[in-house]
């Protein structure tokens, strides 16, 4: 995987959308080092890298979630932060999801910037009220601005089972009033997650933890920040191929396998907002779709991604919307039924080759 | 609203009789007991207690003004009130600083937007659904509140602004401010989960948070007995911090010991839970009859109406109640005019302001008509407009 | 509105998936009234009279929830019950929907069935994590079955703001191993609560608040179950409109504004097990799709239909999947607002305008 | 796994040497007191004590066998040990009669599986990820239970199962059913609001509900100074229910005061909580090296290991150790070697089995070791297959 990682870095090329990427702050940074400076990382690393870089350029961030402090996290994401911030602005919580993220709340209607982690992103269930209910609806009601990011370690792929392999993110896209992340490489995980930080809204930043030490790539120094924009990853005429996280590797490989040209794969990055501008151009020129998701299929993002090419590129499609996800059950511990259920490599490519010769 | 009353040597300090006779059991039926007023108490001047007495008044007014509306079609959805149990939220205000924040006033806490002076008018469009700075008519009946004056408002979900409450309270905390954040909620409100993790964050952590209980002896038509084995106040400990029971109905009362509860928070001590003891003297809502009430009870609760009880105690010691009640009804009269003239909020702006896309402004600082505080200095940067 | 229950009633035409319809209990019931005897009630009625039915059938059924004893319940749907079953079989609980749920689950592992209630389907986030990890993947990890019902009093129309008038069917249709109904009139309000009181699973029971009283109809006596499948309400040929809940009545309205036979409307009724034969056979015919939601768009039930005749019944098509459903934003309260958002019968009809003449 | 006892008179009360030198400060580092032996306490025959011992070696040989399958590559995903704590769940589990329920077994609660008689071939493969009955490979590591044995498995979201166990108990009340459901979980898992709100419901209605948690001091880095202000069995008062410490490194005071509480949950009084001190030896799991513990702590631990103290007692009493020991390795050696002869699970049956489509199979019975149980009564209905 991380030689798929490496391909994707390396295949990234211009396509639709690709003038709004990029790091938008390139100057010198907070920590000195110089602008367009990048060094290697895995995606864990660029995740820490963010958070360290905005706790110095602000003081009013700081992190809380349980064992994120001197122990640095369960998945070691928050490691160093507790020696360089301090107890006050890297905490350790008791084990209180609807707590973390209703305190976080509070401390963001009083000015701060909580970044609060979720041990494992299956545990949002147990405080799913606060962040839908009192973040995700509170500026809209009360023009209370909530400045804060939830940090969510997920989906699958390493036997981790029904509570450990979870992809909520559809259920925040249901939720009007977050924003929802998903990072791919590990610069657009640091890029993301900064610009969350930097958001003025709660922020669902999805980080998949199958990537976080299998995918390394070139990360920018001090400050980098991405817009909440898709990116063509690789580019083709005849079928688009819609992906984010880890499902973006397979999309990429899957690719691969065609001639150079054909499949053009989108990486969304970001769900809401959704960059329906750059779905629906690519879908408009390729005329053929099939959009990868790693969750469960039923109102997953990709039956969104779906329902608007249906509606908007309908006069442009050659073959129907194709999806593939992981059916509607929950995720098998032992490896061989886990891989009988997340989407694969093989299984987009052959996805493709049908719509291709539809 | 409430002009800042004048520095007046009247003591008051809370005297035995002022508290009923005392029943250990739990209500409905008991009459509670004060059984921890601050031995040093906060000094009341007779402007503060006519203070008191118009915040208390003012509420009650505005709430039988908001049922009649109600039951005459001109609000929409639902209206609750808080009869018999305006000495909590006006107490319990009175005691806060300008900078404090209230998170959240709640279902029968009107009178603390009163105490912080959000204006009248404003909460009664917010209520009518008309055009209002309040929530926009995005939101109804209880649940506003005004950032401009400290105060965010509830959202539903039970005792969720407690949790935010210890989290700005966290905030407080981390940046060495003299402020608390004081939180309302009833007694069934310490059923839910999210109580618990509030409970402890602010226990263990010692946040400077101030957490009033009003047990009213009803949650809905669940009774105290169907809700919890232990009273709220007893359970404080569990969470390392001290549980007070105070006289919901005397307002002086509540005043006290939440001025307490918030010195030792200031102090670096931690949250106290404060449990104010009354009745929920009307139904839950306005379309509630309450019939699964006891008549006997809620008449002898009637005989200890915390606003007759108050005007008697006040009208002994020289205040001019009859006035007190033409302002208020003024003050009423012209603000239910003025927001049945605002229009309706324009349909077309029913979807903007989903996404806070400037730089948040800081929360407002809330009146605080105790003549305890000392002169206001000036006011800082202007909160945010609902939804812009 | 209870004209439009009565012309739904009145509508009924047999259609794709008719025949699996109607009442698979015929014959004399629990109660003695007799086979096909009917009277006319109210949804809030029908419903009451489901879990009488039921409780009177099956002692193993009890109901819990806040208030719903003595007093009846918020809505008073179980009025009466706990006068005729007691304390032990009507439960008043705290006010802890997770407590709720979760002691739910633990009472239908030990063999009862119990029927729990929301007070508002808006407050089930602060019991989601019993719901969706607890109950909903039981079975499929562990062979355990979890028959219980979770009613939900869901839905706007009538002034209850952001946190009393939402739809939150599509976080369930998303959670693997619940099955999610949403009825749209007396009798299957009825029949479906009575056969999800008889699964084996865990249901979601979507009651449409602003039914309760609004809508009136014809429901059979005694025992009734209604299976979880679609149902033709209103036959056309040019194009289908799929509606649940309330939302069916605004179709069944706007449909009636065309001439006879041209809309068809199609009501869901159940959303897990979704009806894909009855959807696919219905737009394979039509050729055209509008897809009505009262939830907030994204992710919603309708993404998910839509998303499905975009794969399936693409090559019948001829023109695009439409959607109308409440923009992602929290329901306002102002009627006026309120109207704003939700969809109406105007805008569906306007919407299916246009769709005819595409 | 465990035959049953031969009744031979050997009363074996507590002694108080047996529990140690007090400490009313918490763990970590505070040798732990156990303040509520049952004055009345169960008899252990030396069967049941021989029984007792065989049962922690079988869990702690099972759990070493288990990290080194683990560190070979063999076992997917993560493990998890309870090294130290074994006299938890095998003393309060074999309180049990075979009509109650465990709901559930936590992280460290293999013991507990054990004594309800659940197949080890069976656990290992779930572990292994091999087909087995228990989860068809669909679960592993601690996520298992045998519902023929009326063991219920865990989830993961913490402490969910202890509501449902009060769910459970709830039936049984309301059937009039002399049963109880035991719950396990450890002191970290009294934050979440699921905790209270389980708590709550169990002591209001005096649930017949056996609550165990297991202080060792840690949750995952996370000490309990930074978990909660007030230890959970000073807690238990706010919920109406006695709250009792024990040492959770003596097996049989374990039993003891949860053989006391079963007594009285039968009796109708309702839950205890029992709190059950000691310390998590080993990381949070395998992939866990716990430099974050100070090595005196566990040092100072260590000398207090339940099974080399017990082993102590009991070769003492005569029991032959070595035999023990030899009994529980074979065992094992023959468990995992039939295990890992298991083939995977057949994936195209992955997606099966989501709905229950046949009508529900009532669980089963425990084996219930403890001598003061009646000759066990005939086996009722079979449990369902996992996902079938
Ligand atoms: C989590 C949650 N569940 C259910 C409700 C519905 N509900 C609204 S008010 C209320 C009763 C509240 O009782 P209490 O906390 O005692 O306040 P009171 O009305 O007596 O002031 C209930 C159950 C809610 N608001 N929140
Ligand atoms: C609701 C929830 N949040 C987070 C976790 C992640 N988690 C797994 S075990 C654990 C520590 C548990 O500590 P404790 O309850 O003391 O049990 P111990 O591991 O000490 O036996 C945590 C935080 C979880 N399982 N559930
Ligand atoms: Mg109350
Ligand atoms: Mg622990």
């Amino acid at each position: 995987m991380s030689a798929q990682g490496a391909e994707v870095r390396g295949a990234v090329v211009p396509g639709a959308g690709a003038a709004r990427q990029g790091t938008l702050v390139g100057a010198a940074s907070a920590d000195g080092s110089p602008a367009g400076a990048t060094r290697t990382m895995t995606y864990l690393q660029a995740i820490t890298d963010a958070l360290r870089v905005e706790m110095r350029r602000d003081e009013r961030v700081l992190v809380l979630g349980e064992d994120v402090g001197a122990f640095g996290g369960a998945f070691k994401a928050t490691e160093g932060l507790f020696d360089e911030f301090g107890a006050d602005r890297v905490q350790d919580t008791p084990i209180a999801e609807a707590a973390i993220i209703g305190t976080s709340v509070g401390a963001a209607l009083a000015g701060l910037r909580p970044v609060c982690e979720v041990q494992f992103a299956d545990f949002v269930a147990t405080g799913f009220d606060q962040l839908v209910n009192v973040a995700g609806k509170m500026h809209w009601r009360t023009g209370l601005a909530v400045p804060m990011v939830l940090r969510l370690p997920s989906g699958g792929g390493f036997a981790g089972g029904p509570f450990h392999s979870q992809n909520p993110e559809a259920w925040f896209m249901h939720a009007p009033g977050l924003k929802v992340l998903a990072p791919s490489t590990p610069a657009d995980a640091k890029g993301l997650l900064a610009a969350a930080i930097r958001d003025h809204n709660p922020v669902c930043f999805l980080e998949h933890k199958h990537l976080y030490r299998r995918v390394k790539g070139e990360v920018p120094l001090g400050e980098h920040v991405e817009p909440f924009v898709a990116r063509t990853v690789v580019a083709g005429d005849e079928l688009t191929i819609v992906a984010y996280g880890a499902m973006l590797h397979l999309a990429v490989e899957a690719a691969a396998r065609f001639e150079p040209g054909r499949v053009e794969v989108l990486d969304l990055r970001s769900l809401v907002p959704l960059d329906e501008d750059a779905i629906l151009a690519s879908v408009r020129r390729t005329g053929r779709v099939l959009i990868v998701d790693e969750a469960n299929e039923t109102c997953a993002a990709g039956a969104q991604v779906a329902a608007l090419v249906a509606d908007r590129a309908f006069s442009d499609l050659d073959g129907p919307v194709r999806r593939l996800a992981a059916p509607d059950v929950p995720i098998p511990f032992s490896p061989g039924l886990e891989e009988a259920v997340l989407p694969t490599a093989d299984r987009i490519a052959e996805a493709a080759r049908e719509l291709l010769a539809y | 609203m409430i002009g800042r009353a004048v520095l007046v040597e009247d003591p008051h300090p809370p005297t035995p009789d002022r508290a009923p006779d005392a029943a250990s059991e739990h209500p409905p039926g008991a009459v509670p007991r004060t059984d921890d007023r601050p031995s040093t108490a906060p000094r009341l001047t007779l402007a503060d207690r006519e203070a008191l007495l118009e915040l208390m008044v003012g509420m009650r007014t505005f709430e039988e003004r908001g049922v009649a509306l109600y039951k005459q079609g001109r609000t929409p959805g639902s209206f609750y009130d808080g009869h018999g149990q305006e000495a909590i939220p006006v107490g319990a205000a009175f005691a806060l600083g300008p900078d404090d924040v209230i998170c959240s006033p709640l279902i029968r806490d009107m009178g603390a937007h009163l105490v912080r002076g959000t204006d009248l008018t404003e909460i009664i469009r917010h209520h009518l659904g008309r055009d209002n700075r309040l929530s926009r008519g995005r939101e109804g009946n209880v649940h506003f509140g005004d950032p401009r004056k400290g105060v965010v408002g509830m959202v539903s979900m039970l005792p969720d602004m407690f949790v935010v409450a210890v989290g700005m309270a966290m905030a407080f905390r981390l940046r060495r401010e003299r402020r608390v954040a004081l939180t309302f909620f009833g007694e069934g409100a310490t059923s839910p989960g999210a109580w618990h993790e509030a409970m402890n964050f602010a226990g263990l952590r010692k946040e400077p948070v101030v957490i009033v209980c009003e047990n009213n002896g009803l949650a809905y038509s669940t009774p105290t007995s169907a809700q919890f084995a232990v009273p709220p106040a007893e359970r404080a400990a569990a969470y390392g911090m001290p549980g007070v029971v105070v006289d919901g109905n005397d307002v002086e009362a509540v005043f006290a010991v939440t001025h307490a509860a918030r010195e030792r928070a200031l102090r670096g001590d931690g949250p106290t839970l404060i449990e104010a003891r009354t009745m929920r003297m009307h139904g839950h809502g306005s379309h509630d009859d309450a019939r699964y009430v006891d008549p006997a009870l809620l008449e002898a609760w009637r005989g200890r109406d915390p606003i007759a009880t108050y005007e008697a105690t006040l009208r002994g010691a020289g205040v001019d109640v009859d006035a007190v009640r033409a302002r208020v009804l003024e003050r009423l009269d012209a603000a239910v005019e003025a927001a049945l003239a605002t229009p309706l909020p324009d349909p077309a702006g029913a979807t903007d302001g989903l996404w806070a896309t400037d730089e948040p402004v800081p929360l407002g600082r809330g009146d605080a008509p105790w003549s305890g505080f000392a002169p206001a200095p000036p006011e800082p940067a202007a909160a945010p407009e609902a939804g812009r």
